[in-house]
């Protein structure tokens, strides 16, 4: 049983105030809670602010490139189907330069737990406009507000019936750590997006503007409705759902994969018989 | 009369099994005992449109395709008015009876009456094998090989079309030169350079390929991918190659040898994960089969047009190696290479390959098992790291290689970092550890180096020209500087089956040495040539250059020098 | 007393206003008439970690940043502990009164007592403004520029605190010696290399700009959307950095000269996209602004690592242009070249610049609009084909230019197509079209290379030792060479203003006849050294290198010299 | 008023019986039903067999990148607004390698006419599983079938509320023709999703196949309710919809732009009397 104090206590770049400290609170009582020692735990993540979280908790890492943290889970939840993997990524990072693969991930019911710091908007790069900001957000980069309509990851996620869809709140620790430890048990890809308030650059979507408009979702919601389920993912705005939107029963990708039955590839010898053999048949 | 050697071009539209035929044929004659070239020349479209499928055979050791035709066998009329010109004296043709022929003679063959419309083809393979002398029974086994995959019944109408194909040609004689027997019935294997690249790949024990199809190098991945349940491997299909690279990485980081075949587009959206790997010292093989670009160019045609690309895929600066088969069995043992070279120096190794030779069928001897070993990924020099803790991922070294120890293999923690990292991994802005860390992983461009494969030198020692070629074009340049030699002229060859790094060492002198340099490059502007006066100062002037899409060929050098 | 330059550093964490006060002093001092380098240091962060703001002010000409720092202004005391070994002697520092200094003569200013707390930085602007003898009224007008955006209630509390600064200034008189008058009041802009770049497109009718932020190059964007609704320039923030250069061919394609600004992950995401830009002949200007890499790298930090790949990036062979401007001014120039250079040679433009110099503010003349014309998209050339019908999008020319017509302008049918294709743009398999269509495009490398603009050289023409630089080093290198001159010594500066493509009879008889050749670049492995080489068999292997992040400076140089 | 005759008719590349021939056929009805000279007319593909579409007709025509028809197609409408754009390509170029630019596309409501020619199948490439091929499609690339759940390219524009979202099909050319012609009267982006049986490689989803299950919708269903065309957009399987799921109101992207209002930006000048002001500011 590991402990908080095995998880570590480290100096972080992020400014005073900011959403990402909560959550990576709720992210250690979590796995805490979930009994997992962080050398069974892999963080991937892009870059951004939300991606350097991997950085300040004691754990495996691979910190990649800014969009393609999924892939590089998906190959890592591959190659060890052992490890605990969790993407880290924010809104930008995760469904801005990584739609296409979000999408795909939605597509493969990946087995990881996908976190999404979602501060609509584009943090470390000083304030853009990102995916989720609402029409008309104002930038330096948008000064006439933002002209496309925000993507609902929720209801993409929903839409392709993954195996956990769920919403927090960096404002609720102790909530968005039981979202993050049932996240961890689930087989399939499991996501978070969690509304993370940027204190620098979004101030628009602020504490309190959250705070005003968040609920919890009526305990009788049937997270296996389907029909709930969207239905709840569409509302955003003046009242914002929290808590599990839907629980699917779709397979994980990675038991479509028999020789991961066989644990770590990395533990897996080369059968040069079978590989003679394979070779012979080239005639 | 026989011969020893044998140009049959097979010409068609696709859909009109033409590969079948082709296929058939490379099948008896490797299995009878010949040597063997192939070369497939096929347009961007699944049906229609002019595909040829050129086989050289010879009961000596061969290494390239050869121009002019011996044997032309027609699928259609336009086969005729394309080739006709190559063919060279005494050759035959082969057609159907409608199809008409030019001035040479032209054995015009009723294959409706041999066989249902949906067996020409199966007619064509065999009166080409008769009029070569092939065994009828050698060609039914060999044609059994494909019609596995049909059913019992289409299986028999087949061999009812071989046979009737048989006696027609026994019953109508044609004045043609069949090939002479080869030596003694050998040992070898039929296959492409990308299904050569595959069994290297999984001889070295890979585990994963990610992939999105990119022609001409997806058969590297079907090749693993018919074989992958069987081999223990993990093959997926990505969404797009930023994913597919990407994927390998996030595997290689987790301990399985990774592998991503490509070809230029795709390539180039690997750029940024190439110098991700380059920053994460996570070990990858790209395989790049080259085609003719810029952009699209042409999907189904071959270049060497990326090299100087490859060599600078990726912003910022890094050590990797490229490698550069000239021949199948090249392939074969570089995609091994590859492997081991990724691991062991936790770098990119890039395989450098194009569609001629991508696709080209050659008879090869099995490859010796024996030896070989797995990549054995993180490794024993990690050991030390299963206590956890304080486990430095990118420890500085005297040689820039770090002990590489497994995420969740071990209670070690392993942190893998695309900024620029602490020996923890971790994300650091202190600019001494910046320089520490750029003079650590430019440290094992040494090692690198020291391993670096020798060209592969073929004529005398002091030579009064050298002909210097890279990857697939060894075959032509070798068999041209033989013709040239042959002459009577003092003419070497010199194969750079490893681009880089290079070591001047293994080649600057004599080359320095010779009368003068010829370099032969299946591109416009002599990338080769370029690399190694950038290396070495040395100017060859005198370039072979090719560029229209087709494979260099022994003749086309000897044309280009005027010899 | 006084003195003729000042070298003024201010540190302190994000968050802090240090921009503020650094921007500030900048701005008064340009006004003023001082001459002004300024290095921007800075973490990759938003608030916290410790940045630097250092300006070089000057009666004289100057070109670099300097070391050595002669007025320290420490918003934390982070900044006295880093930088007190830093201060030359006669130094001064500014800190509040809290702040504990060391050895140097410390002006503690009770910050706190002067202003609220959100004014401490104008505080700080106050007391050094009046330490350099700098005009109360020129800094009160200078900080009003900043307020501007502030509300009223706000300026009016940061002019107290700038008076209450002055005020302890004069009533606390400091031993520091203030600059000389400026010559004369000169009518000088303030300006960033990246806003610089961004004027210089919108003077060469820049019109669509697409692009995805990544630091140092957003600012180039920032600054265009500044003012996309007065120069009648669309722009958009792209989903990805595909998408962006996508776009812009798409845009530059139906007219609109377009431009594309990045940093090196974002290139490599564009490569392919430049690939069809030389394919599909497509006139685009990336601005590739570099950092340290590989991969994420150090995001804040400069580094000249980028050239070849530059020069490399894209699949398959076309021409292309490099420019590096070495200065604010060039930042401007070379970006109206470029514009201009993309659409006569309907070629990728890569305009290489650095975060030193991305983000390095310099008092500049105004630049002189008055002969400049915007690009003509199309041009007159296409004007034949507005008969419509037979258009050739590629017709084949002696220069390899086409007359490049507009979609929807004129009843010409323009098709471009990025596999190879026939002179009116459709896809061919011919393979005798595509060598010719590989030729006509190489032969645009001619006219790129005829219209090269030189190194620009200083110094004696037979030097001793000529100092060879690119981009943005260009100051230190000149001012290097400079005082090495000043030492007796015979000592030149070559700076390439355009990497590529390279003319030698430009440089290379100067740089044979030369004692010693040195070559200093922000990057490792000396690439431009390398691409001289592979040009001309030129071997500089005096090589000076930085790659910790940090820009070369004169000193930087002299030191590696051992002068 | 353009003709038939004036849009050619010339040699393609496709296999004979393929699905793109009506394709081909309908939309060029489609122009001519529209009052469109070639001239006026863009065509933006891809690479694949679709996207080798505009080389068979006149028009004006940029063949970019596999998978990137879509942000050219973008840049091209931010360049000159009285172009008619239309992209052609395959499902694998745009819900495969291009997919994060349909969902920037759908987001950006971006002017043009998308017709997707979805055979459920890469075909150019010989036959691999694409974005939309059904799971446990079996191919020589996933010879255990599909593992991952098809995208529903309807669902995700409807939802996220374009100007029109409807399907057609190629052995319908008069129907697709009309569904062409309307979406080419559309400001904002206009989907048509078109099924296409590629007869090399798709030897599931066949002529036959589709024929059984197509049918129009109801004319009754309203397409300006969401709630209904979301219904419908999630039918696909025993029973496949045709017709107009969804029209919307939503301002189309070029419209953002008043710079655009004065026309194609290549004959818009450079006001340097404006740039010197603006220079004139940095002081
Ligand atoms: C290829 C590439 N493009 C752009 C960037 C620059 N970049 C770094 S973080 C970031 C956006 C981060 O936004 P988000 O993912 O929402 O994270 P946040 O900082 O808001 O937590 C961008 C554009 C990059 N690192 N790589
Ligand atoms: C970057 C890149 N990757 C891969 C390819 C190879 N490629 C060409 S077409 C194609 C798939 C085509 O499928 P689809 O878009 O469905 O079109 P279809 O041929 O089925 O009409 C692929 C993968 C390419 N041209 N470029
Ligand atoms: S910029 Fe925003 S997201 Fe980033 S650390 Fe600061 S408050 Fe958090
Ligand atoms: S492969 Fe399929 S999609 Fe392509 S042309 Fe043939 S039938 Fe049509
Ligand atoms: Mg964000
Ligand atoms: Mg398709």
């Amino acid at each position: 049983m590991a402990s908080l104090e095995d998880y570590g206590e480290f100096e972080t770049a992020w400014c005073p105030g900011c959403g990402n400290f909560s959550i990576i609170k709720a992210l250690k009582q979590a796995l805490v809670k979930s009994g997992l020692a962080p050398h069974q735990v892999l963080l991937v993540s892009g870059i951004g602010q939300a991606a350097k979280m991997p950085h300040y908790l004691r754990c495996n890492c691979f910190n990649g490139l800014h969009g393609r943290a999924l892939p590089a889970a998906t190959g890592a939840r591959l190659a060890n189907p052992e490890l605990k993997i969790i993407v880290e990524s924010g809104d930008g990072c995760s469904y801005g330069e990584g739609g296409n693969h979000f999408l795909a991930g939605l597509r493969r019911n990946i087995d990881v737990t996908m976190l999404v710091h979602d501060n609509q908007v584009y943090g470390l790069t000083k304030g853009q406009a990102s995916p989720t900001s609402g029409e008309g957000f104002v930038t330096k980069a948008q000064p006439q507000g933002a002209y496309s309509k925000p993507f609902n990851p929720l209801a993409a996620a929903v839409g392709q019936r993954i195996s956990f869809v769920a919403r927090g709140f960096a404002a609720e620790a102790d909530h968005l750590a039981g979202l993050i430890a049932e996240a961890l048990t689930v087989r399939g890809l499991a996501l978070i997006d969690i509304l993370q308030p940027c204190v620098s650059f979004n101030k628009v979507n602020t504490f309190a503007w959250y705070k005003e408009r968040v609920y919890h979702i009526d305990p009788a919601h049937d997270a296996s409705d389907w029909q709930a389920a969207m239905k709840l993912a569409q509302e955003f705005g003046e009242r914002i759902p929290l808590g599990v939107f839907w629980r699917g029963g779709r397979m994980a990708f990675s038991d479509h994969f028999p020789v991961l039955q066989a644990g770590p590839l990395a533990r897996q010898g080369t059968d040069y018989a079978a590989l003679n053999e394979i070779m012979r048949k080239f005639v | 009369m026989s011969r020893d050697e044998i140009n049959i071009l097979i010409g068609g539209e696709a859909g009109q099994g033409l590969a079948t035929v082709g296929q058939g044929l490379a099948t008896v004659l490797v299995r009878t005992g010949y040597h063997l070239v192939v070369t497939q020349d096929y347009q961007s479209r699944i049906r229609g449109g002019h595909n040829t499928f050129a086989l050289r055979a010879s009961v000596k050791p061969i290494q390239a395709p050869r121009e002019g035709v011996d044997l032309l066998v027609a699928l259609n009329q336009e086969t005729l008015t394309l080739h006709e010109k190559e063919l060279n004296p005494g050759a035959g043709v082969v057609a159907d009876a409608g199809l008409t022929c030019g001035l040479a003679p032209c054995y015009n063959v009723p294959y409706a009456q041999l066989s249902g419309p949906r067996y020409l083809n199966t007619v064509a393979l065999g009166v080409s094998s008769s009029l070569l002398g092939l065994d009828r029974e050698a060609v039914a086994d060999g044609l059994a090989k494909f019609l596995g995959k049909l059913s019992p019944e289409m299986a028999a109408k087949n061999q009812e079309a071989l046979a009737a194909a048989y006696a027609h040609a026994a019953a109508n004689p044609a004045p043609f030169t069949p090939l002479a027997p080869p030596a003694a019935a050998a040992d070898r294997l039929l296959m492409t350079g990308n299904e050569a690249i595959a069994l290297g790949a999984l001889a070295a024990g890979l585990k994963l390929l990610a992939f999105y199809p990119m022609t001409p190098a997806t058969s590297v991945a079907l090749t693993v991918i018919a074989h992958a349940r069987e081999m223990g491997v993990v093959t997926e299909q990505a969404e797009d190659e930023i994913s597919a690279i990407n994927m390998a990485l996030g595997a290689a980081y987790a301990g399985a040898p990774a592998l991503v075949p490509t070809s230029g587009g795709g390539f180039a959206l690997m750029v940024e994960g190439i110098s991700l790997a380059g920053m994460t010292e996570t070990p990858v093989v790209i395989v790049l089969a080259q085609r003719p670009g810029p952009a699209t160019g042409l999907p189904t045609r071959t270049e060497q047009g990326d090299l100087e690309f490859a060599l600078h895929a990726g912003h910022g600066e890094f050590p990797r190696a490229l490698l550069a088969p000239g021949s199948v069995e090249d392939c074969f043992h570089l995609a091994y290479h590859a492997m081991h070279l990724a691991e062991k120096h936790q770098s990119p190794v890039i395989l450098l390959t194009d569609q001629f030779l991508a696709d080209s069928y050659r008879a090869v001897a099995p490859f010796d098992l024996s030896g070989l070993a797995p990549v054995k990924a993180g490794g024993a020099e990690a050991g030390g790291a299963e206590a956890g803790g304080d486990y430095e991922r990118y420890a500085i070294t005297s040689k820039g290689i770090s002990p590489r120890a497994l995420p969740g293999l071990g209670r070690a923690l392993v942190v893998s970092d695309s900024d620029e990292h602490t020996a923890d991994g971790h994300i650091t802005e202190d600019l001494s550890a910046r320089a520490a860390m750029v003079d650590k992983r430019l440290r094992k461009l040494a090692g690198l180096t020291a391993e670096v494969l020798a060209p592969i030198w073929e004529g005398p020692e002091e030579a009064g020209t050298i002909l210097v070629g890279w990857g697939s074009t060894r075959g032509a340049v070798s068999e041209a500087a033989g013709a040239l030699r042959a002459q009577g002229r003092s003419v070497a060859a010199c194969h750079f089956r490893q681009p880089w790094p290079l070591r001047p060492d293994q080649f600057l002198s004599r080359l320095a040495r010779a009368g003068q340099v010829v370099m032969v490059e299946g591109n416009a502007t002599g990338q080769m040539a370029r690399l190694i006066r950038s290396e070495t100062g040395l100017h060859i002037s005198r370039q072979v250059l090719r560029y229209d899409g087709l494979p260099i060929t022994p003749e086309f050098i000897l044309r280009a020098l005027g010899a």
